[in-house]
């Protein structure tokens, strides 16, 4: 993980020398640079100084993160398109090649939004394991009906587009790295964080285009 | 000691209605605690109501009423200022009535 | 409280609440009723519950309502409510089918207390939700299936 | 073709049509579940519980909170809630509504912070007063306007901290404030999320707090509620009281400032 993870934020340092900062009147930038280093500042002094470092690890941002919090996730078009062609470059697939799984482990990891919480309150016990919790944002089975509306319905994704090679790889990819698609979009990336394994994505990418699954057959 | 019930009470055209709300934690008996230990049940088991005295309603709950209960009755007759009463008991014996004024 | 605990429970023996009421003198000894049924409790399915309820045969009935949403956004609070229009209504019981224990609670009414009762239990998972009624000595029930579902941010 | 291309629209016309219904019923039945438990709301038997200890005589200096300055002067706590955080002279600090209770039962009546504040949370059978006191200020602003303008110097620089915490991205999942938080109209899962930067979303969340989680079958108030967002993306949690989480209470209730009072809330 840490590897893809470095690879990703070297394409970045070494595709974007410039960023918007550089455009923007010099006075009101440092004015803009001197608040979000006090907030950073305020920030990182809000949490305990014991916590494990994995957890304050969590914290840091990589330059998808900087730039996409720096421009409100509304990056303008050139750097939009940077972000997009790094984070393509850390797309990595299963070693058989096969990117189609299981439809029923997929539908078991859309629906779980467990695993991966930590801290002190309420932590997920260690080895939870953790979900894509797609529910959480769109629709897909009919049966579901507590699903998110932040993301569009994926409802009939497979029985709409087909599963020829090319929406499959596409629906990989978008689970993989969401921003290789749309640069500072909600998704998260779930592949390039390991949150899920190309293994347990292909589960997904199964649940969305099977005809058996039932996000195509109700 | 058991915190307060919070009750209301009101009376219109010949009925009285009755809202009960108890502090109450409802422990199933099935939950594990954070080293995963068995939580043991407690729980109330029964309650009681009183209009001037007079029961007008008895009720057994179990593990599937949940936290802080909430019961709400109607019952004929009862007038503005007359006493209701709500009494429950639980598992371990604990018991608690509070008493209000119908309005 | 411990002491008075123990106190109270020396002195309750088994009498249960109303027992107990009645030894206070809060109400009187014809007003203590029954003991916790907890054969009807510990009851595991629907026909060992109404069995343990003496209502083994109740028939489907029109004239109770279950007063409830069809999906709740919570199982660990689901408000359910139970009417019905019928005189005479004595004993109001309410069963969770797919709880580990059906019976959640059940409300004896004296004459005067009409037949409408609102409480909020907990479900496990999406299941019928039964009403069972007591009426001039004969059981009668109703259903109506609840939705439970996860909500938040799934965590 | 052009029969046939009709066809397909009426189609999908009905698809649209019948699955906003079967959405619009749902909805509805979900409305009906928080109509029916509006209608007798556990808080209130927290907020009992605060007013009890708010008045009664505790701590090594054996004294009440009723001497306590939430921001209009000692004692006085019609409104207080709706308009904090503010900037207090005397700490020299901008505080929210647990920081300030928390100083005032440190400063009248003597107890230790770490005391305090070591439940500032309940966990099943564990109560915690300061989520009861907090019950018991909110509901004393009940019905009235939300007024954090932040125009103190002190104030207007932790409403900016705030703005750049919501809009910060990192963790494992890519969240910010803002992923679900800064549109209209969304949804996660079956809750509806207020657009946080707009005074109609903030208003609508802020309000509403502190509530009564049927899930969690406790009050929380604004620091767990905030607190456990970041739990929720993934972070570690902020400290309880620290400023980046008074420096976000600042921001949503600028973006808030004129929304009435509902509370306590209930919610899932």
């Amino acid at each position: 993980m840490h590897k893809t993870l470095i690879a990703a934020t070297l394409a970045l340092l070494a595709s974007l020398p410039a960023h918007a900062q550089e455009r923007t009147p010099s006075g009101a930038a440092s004015v803009k640079n001197d608040v979000s280093k006090q907030a950073e500042q305020i920030f990182r002094s809000s949490f305990r100084g014991d916590n494990p470092k994995f957890w304050m690890d969590r914290l840091e941002q990589d330059d998808a993160m900087r730039l996409c919090s720096q421009y409100r996730d509304n990056p303008p078009a050139k750097l939009r398109q940077k972000i997009e062609l790094a984070q393509k470059a850390t797309i990595r697939y299963p070693v058989d090649g096969k990117l189609i799984g299981d439809w029923k482990e997929g539908e078991k990891l859309a629906s779980s939004g467990r695993g991966g919480h930590i801290g002190f309150i309420q932590p997920d016990a260690p080895m939870t394991p953790r979900g894509g919790n797609c529910y959480a944002c769109h629709q897909l089975a009919k049966k579901e009906v507590a699903y998110g509306t932040i993301g569009p319905t994926l409802h009939h994704f497979g029985k709409l587009r087909g599963a020829s090679d090319d929406i499959i790889k596409y629906a990989y990819d978008k689970i993989y790295n969401s921003n290789a698609f749309t640069a500072c979009t909600n998704m998260p990336r779930f592949g390039l964080h390991n949150w899920l394994t190309p293994e347990q994505i292909t589960h997904i990418v199964a649940f969305l285009v099977d005809p058996e699954s039932p996000v195509n057959k109700d | 000691m058991a915190d307060p019930m919070k009750i209301r009470a009101s009376a219109k055209d010949g009925i009285t209605e009755v809202k009960v709300l108890m502090s109450h934690e409802m422990e199933t008996g099935q939950r594990k605690d954070s080293s995963g230990n068995l939580v043991p049940a407690h729980f109330i088991t029964e309650l009681s109501a009183e209009h001037n005295g007079k029961q007008v309603l008895a009720a057994q709950f179990g593990t599937a009423v949940s936290k802080n209960p909430y019961l709400a009755f109607k019952f004929k007759g009862g007038a503005k200022g007359d006493k209701l009463a709500v009494s429950w008991m639980d598992n371990k014996g604990e018991k608690r009535t509070d008493e209000v004024a119908i309005n | 409280m411990n002491m008075q605990r123990r106190e109270a429970l020396k002195a309750g023996g088994g009498l249960g609440l109303f027992g107990l009421l009645a030894a206070a003198g809060l109400i009187t000894p014809s007003q203590a009723r029954a003991e916790w049924n907890k054969s009807a409790f510990d009851a595991k399915t629907i026909e060992e519950t109404l069995k343990a309820l003496g209502a083994t045969g109740a028939q489907s009935s029109t004239d109770i309502q279950i007063t409830a949403p069809d999906i709740a956004e919570n199982g660990a609070v689901v408000p359910v409510g139970v009417v019905s229009a019928l005189a005479g209504v004595e004993v109001i019981a309410l069963l969770i089918e797919k709880n580990p224990n059906p019976l959640a609670a059940s409300f004896t009414l004296p004459a005067g207390t009409e037949a409408s009762v609102q409480t909020r239990v907990k479900m496990g998972q999406t299941s019928d939700v039964i009403a069972v009624v007591k009426v001039g000595g004969k059981f009668i029930m109703t259903k109506k299936e609840i939705k439970v579902t996860l909500g938040g941010c799934g965590g | 073709m052009r029969a046939r291309l009709q066809a397909v629209l009426a189609t999908a016309a009905l698809v649209l049509a019948g699955s906003a219904l079967a959405q619009d019923s749902t909805m509805d039945e979900i409305a009906k579940y928080r109509e029916m438990l509006a209608d007798g709301n556990p808080a209130e038997l927290f907020e009992l519980k605060g007013e009890a200890l708010w008045k009664k005589a505790r701590g090594p200096k054996n004294a009440s909170l009723e001497q306590c300055d939430m921001g209009l002067g000692p004692g006085k706590l019609d409104g207080a809630y709706a308009q904090l955080p503010r900037y207090f002279p005397d700490t020299r600090k901008v505080m929210d509504v647990e920081s300030r209770l928390v100083h005032c039962m440190v400063s009248l009546q003597g107890f230790k912070e770490e005391d305090v504040t070591r439940q500032w949370f309940s966990r099943p059978g564990k109560e915690s007063d300061i989520e009861a006191l907090v019950t018991y200020i909110g509901a004393k602003s009940n019905g009235m306007k939300i007024d954090v303008p932040a125009r103190h110097p002190e104030e207007a620089r932790m409403a900016k901290v705030g703005e750049y915490i919501f809009y910060r991205r990192s963790g494992p999942q890519d969240f910010s404030c803002s992923i679900c938080h800064g549109q209209n109209d969304k949804r996660i899962r079956l809750q509806d999320l207020g657009n946080l930067t707009t005074q109609a979303g903030a208003g609508v969340a802020m309000s509403t707090w502190p509530s009564y989680r049927v899930s969690q079958g406790a009050m929380w108030t604004m620091q767990r509620r905030l607190i456990d967002c970041m739990r929720q993306a993934r972070w570690p949690e902020p400290k309880y009281l620290s400023d980046s989480v008074i420096a976000l209470q600042v921001y949503l209730q600028k973006n808030a400032s004129g929304t009435v009072m509902q509370t306590p809330g209930i919610k899932r």
